[in-house]
């Protein structure tokens, strides 16, 4: 059982996506912590979680950590690596994060075991908003993208709202979170490739009668680009709002260096945006797909 | 009490750590206080609007980076609308880095960055991903001699000169640009350099190259600090793969006045309070009462028994 | 099977893979089969005897290495007495690279090396560790055109011309060298640097400064041959930080027709066969029949979609 | 207990000492070995044991092995560090080293657990040699330098020649392996700083001793300079023969760098020689103190 410990961001937080650096900075923090267990989930994702204090648990959906990865020698990882928080605890004091194995940061990371210590580096980043009068909401993710989004499903029912997570994956055997989600108190509704229940049409089906019964006042997303290009089109359609999560290779993670940026469409205009500052999350129609 | 004040061409910093331009914004006061700091050097500006290079923009390479982020920039309104009031509110020295195609352009730029609120000038002529023509004016004497003559005519700040370490001969450089009125030297800049993804046979770095940063460099570029020191009489900064504040004194030994720390902030975002830590507890323990007694304060003389100790560990 | 020969500047090499000047000797044969390689080039040699610099004359820095060996010689009874025997029974051809203060000095030793048993000369015209006066021939363009054309008068066998990295434009050096007769080019020698102990306040290197060499400097050699590539027509050696055959491709994408490896076989005594076991596998794997084929292969065009595969890793 | 399996170096490998390329290489290899123990031996020394195969346990006395010490970031230890055997076990496959924590290398040694392997690559050098006809032999050392000294006095013993072992520290307690050289036979003497035994002149007298006792066929030392100018001074004017293992940093230990050179005098004159590859031991008189 994860508790809700986690908070969403607020407009003045937003305004920072226009570019204006914000008057007052929500403090992040550099801190070793203890690994408590660091399991395989199924065959592709493992499951670390953390022993942590504050600054480091004061979360909001949404938020990534910078993650000083294990390794030596000259394929070391030399920058850090970002990772969304997948759940988090401050009260018993707990950063937990789902991962996929990709490369040599990653690798190191699954090398982490029980009493290790891990430099992380956070809470970085604007998280999910909610807005007042939603009382509903779709959230639709695959792989590690459930991470990030499941504060925003735990967020949403601690406030009372509604909702309906559409989990995706390769196959059955590979669907992530699906218990989280189902503790959090979301509708959870599976789809994958083998069952060839996965394709953006049929998840558009789905969607589209999630819309009818009127659970979908906003549209979130992370991770997959048909999804969002689905997402997109509909939330135009049907005038209904979103957020998705992005994600970009970062180096600093606090907005000074650069490297993170991606092409938005701001009000009709093309504009960069650094991920690890304005985002990871941005508005559904504003990101662009790629 | 250690004395770390030292006086930069005119400016005088409470210590002698900042940051590199272009590896600092003011979002790095989530992580330290800023006011810590000696000087506040921001990311190089440009009077046009830029969008800078295709990503990726950064790359890994052995305890080194490749960046080639070029020179992003939202033009002169955000500049003074947005940038240099998103500063006002912290206390050291701000020093504005920039950048330009032509040595008019340098001397039009000063001319426009020369605020209240600003306490120094950083002439970056050395960037290596500027889109222009190519070669930049650091790489050789004369065309460096004309944009600091330039920018040392528009502007009665303090006037900081950033060189490139992508040159044979540093010393000469360094002689063109205090010649032309700099009041201090950075050195250095990025060195040119590319990496490639062998299974795709791709450059890692969608421009190609980029530039390298970080531990990696260090040796090089304190050899180059030691040589500009002993080439000038103007100060040197010394900025190149500084982690830690053993690193930091390295280039102080070599004849840096003061630090600048990049790539570092980015493995740790405190790295630059800890080098200032680090450089004062140095002090203490070796009974430097004054910062500035290190500047230089390398021995070269005969190696004398101690210091072959290693030699006979056991002993 | 892969084809892994190639011809380099009128000498044929059954494969690209070659130790680098000074960090190789016949003890090596205790740890590999020294005839696998590609060539043998053994240490640079100077007519007069010589003892090389103090120690320490080596120190560690992050992922490389300095050095201030110098160029320690027996002189030339001791060369051909010795020396040139001691690889009569290896069968790669042998390399004699060659170094001088003076044009002369260089002639007059290239010809004394053009022997029965030496099939190629390396011109070492960028060491920085020479007493003589200071600056290499290596370091700008006329010095190396009249140091080349001095050898090249001298010798008839295969001339290659080993440049610096510490120069402002390697492009340029490359045609100089070119243009007086090399028949390649190796790409490069090690980068002018210090460090300094802090507690004791001295040089790390009894001689202050020493080369750095290692994978710290692989991204900024990469990019000087793949300058050199386009600048010249004769085959570019690439050399500095290979440990790997990953490290050896990233020279051969870049376009570098053979490698020299170095500090690596320092630390894994093994590395240059573990270079030419990957770059056979690499080319199985990629269906490349002929090695050769690879050389100058960076894809530079648009990139597609595969490679922005890591932006959506969970799709 | 430690089994004798350390041989001699033959008088071909002696030959390599004068410059000469050897005609034929004995293998050198590169293995990774597993830790079988890596325990402190007093408030100073550990004592590494590795499990270890052919050809890496075809050891001969004085030799030593380049190792890769484990360590990562900006300060790992790029280079091998050299270590002598301590003892060598070729049948039951062990090869052991002594080893005192000094920087950073050595720091990532004493790391080291049961279970973790270790880079080896060796064994390298010229050892010592044992002349025929000689009946006895004193090994005076000091601190690391008895790792060195261990294997020389263990291949006396096994073919019959007596040794007489000054083991030197700064105190009682910090006396490395006086039931190392007991076990293996040796008549043990023991000097400290703190008991104030193990100055120049009280060691000298000792040696004196056993000169006129007959039990110094030669002199065999490692380590300590003013020991060595004082065996030095006892050779020249006894004639009797000796040697001594140096130390000087190394980079490939296989005589290729020439970083480790120092000066010997040889036959009147000033040469240098690499340590690596002409050594690590040296005629006693040749050497010079430093
Ligand atoms: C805000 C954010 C949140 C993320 N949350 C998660 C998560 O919860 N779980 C998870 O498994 N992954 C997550 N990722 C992706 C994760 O950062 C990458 O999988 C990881 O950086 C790969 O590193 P590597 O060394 O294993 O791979 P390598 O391919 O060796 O990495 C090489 C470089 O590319 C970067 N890189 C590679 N893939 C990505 C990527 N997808 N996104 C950003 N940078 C990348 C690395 O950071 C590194 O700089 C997130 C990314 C971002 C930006
Ligand atoms: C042939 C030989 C045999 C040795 N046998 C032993 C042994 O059995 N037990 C033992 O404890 N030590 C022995 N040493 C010394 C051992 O190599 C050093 O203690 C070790 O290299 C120190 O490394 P470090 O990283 O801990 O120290 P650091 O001071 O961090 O090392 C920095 C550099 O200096 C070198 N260095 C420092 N001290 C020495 C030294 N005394 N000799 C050579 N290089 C040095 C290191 O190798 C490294 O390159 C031997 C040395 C040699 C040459
Ligand atoms: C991501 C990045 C962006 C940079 N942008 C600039 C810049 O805009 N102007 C400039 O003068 N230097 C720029 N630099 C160079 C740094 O200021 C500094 O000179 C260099 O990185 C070496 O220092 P370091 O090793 O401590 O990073 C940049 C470096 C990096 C890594
Ligand atoms: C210890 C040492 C000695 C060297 N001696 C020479 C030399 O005598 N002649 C030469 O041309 N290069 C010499 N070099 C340079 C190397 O040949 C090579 O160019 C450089 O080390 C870069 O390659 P690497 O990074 O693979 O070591 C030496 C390098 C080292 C580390
Ligand atoms: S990662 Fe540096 S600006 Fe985003
Ligand atoms: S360590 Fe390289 S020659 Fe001895």
């Amino acid at each position: 059982m994860v508790q809700a410990m986690l908070s969403t961001d607020r407009a003045d937080d937003r305004a920072q996506a226009t570019g204006i650096p914000p008057a007052t900075g929500k403090p992040a923090a550099e801190g070793a912590c203890e690994v408590l267990s660091n399991a395989r989930s199924n065959a592709e994702y493992l499951h670390l979680v953390l022993a942590a204090a504050p600054p480091l648990t004061a979360v909001r959906a949404g938020q990534f950590f910078q993650l000083r990865c294990p390794g030596g020698g000259p394929n070391a990882p030399f920058f850090r690596r970002p990772m969304s928080v997948y759940a988090c605890d401050a009260d018993r004091g707990r950063v937990e994060f789902l991962y996929k194995v990709h490369g040599v940061g990653t690798r190191g990371l699954a090398g982490l075991t029980p009493g290790d210590r891990l430099d992380l580096f956070g809470p970085l980043g604007v998280g999910f908003t909610l807005a007042d009068g939603w009382r509903s909401i779709v959230v639709v993710g695959r792989g590690v993208g459930l991470a990030t989004l499941a504060p925003l499903a735990e967020l949403a029912r601690g406030r009372g709202i509604g909702v309906s997570a559409v989990l995706s994956a390769r196959a059955p055997e590979l669907l992530m979170s699906v218990e989280r989600f189902e503790e959090i108190g979301a509708r959870v509704f599976t789809v994958t490739d083998s069952q060839r229940t996965s394709g953006p049409a049929r998840v558009e089906r789905l969607i589209r009668g999630l819309i009818a019964e009127g659970k979908a006042d906003a549209l979130f997303t992370c991770g997959s680009n048909r999804l969002l290009e689905m997402l997109q089109r509909l939330g135009r359609e049907r005038g209904i709002p979103g957020q998705v999560a992005l994600e970009q290779q970062m180096a600093c993670g606090l907005g000074m260096c650069f490297c993170c940026v991606r092409e938005f469409r701001i009000d009709g205009a093309l504009a960069h945006r650094r991920v690890c500052w304005d985002g990871p999350v941005f508005d559904l129609q504003e990101a662009l797909s790629w | 009490m250690v004395d770390l004040g030292v006086d930069l061409g005119g400016l005088t910093l409470a210590n002698p750590v900042m940051p590199a331009s272009g590896t600092f914004a003011e979002g790095l006061d989530k992580a330290i206080d800023l006011d810590l700091l000696g000087a506040l050097v921001i990311k190089t500006i440009t009077r046009q609007r830029r969008t800078g290079n295709p990503v990726p923009r950064v790359c890994e390479t052995p305890e080194g980076m490749l960046n080639s982020i070029g020179i992003p920039c939202e033009g002169m309104a955000y500049f003074h609308g947005t940038i240099l009031p998103a500063y006002a509110r912290f206390s050291p020295p701000l020093v504005v880095s920039i950048s330009a195609p032509t040595v008019d352009g340098f001397a039009d730029l000063a001319a426009e960055v020369t605020r209240p609120g600003v306490a120094a000038v950083e002439a970056n002529i050395s960037c290596p991903n500027l889109e222009e023509d190519g070669k930049a004016f650091a790489l050789e004497a004369r065309p460096t001699e004309r944009a600091v003559a330039a920018v040392r005519g528009a502007t009665g700040l303090p006037l900081w000169v950033k060189l490139s370490p992508n040159v044979t001969d540093i010393a000469e450089i360094a002689r063109a640009a205090e010649a032309a009125g700099a009041d201090a030297l950075v050195v250095a800049n990025t060195f040119l350099a590319m990496a490639i993804d062998v299974e795709t046979r791709r450059p890692r770095l969608g421009a190609v190259t980029g530039g390298l940063s970080g531990p990696a460099i260090r040796p090089v570029v304190v050899r180059m600090v030691h040589q500009c020191h002993r080439a000038v009489e103007i100060p040197v900064i010394g900025c190149g793969g500084i982690l830690t504040a053993a690193d930091a004194l390295e280039y102080v030994l070599a004849g840096a006045s003061a630090v600048q720390v990049g790539t570092a902030t980015f493995l740790h975002p405190t790295a630059m309070t800890a080098v200032l830590d680090g450089i004062a507890q140095y002090c203490m323990r070796h009974g430097v009462r004054t910062f500035t007694d290190l500047i230089g304060d390398l021995r070269t003389g005969e190696i004398d028994a101690t210091d072959l100790e290693w030699a006979e560990p056991t002993a």
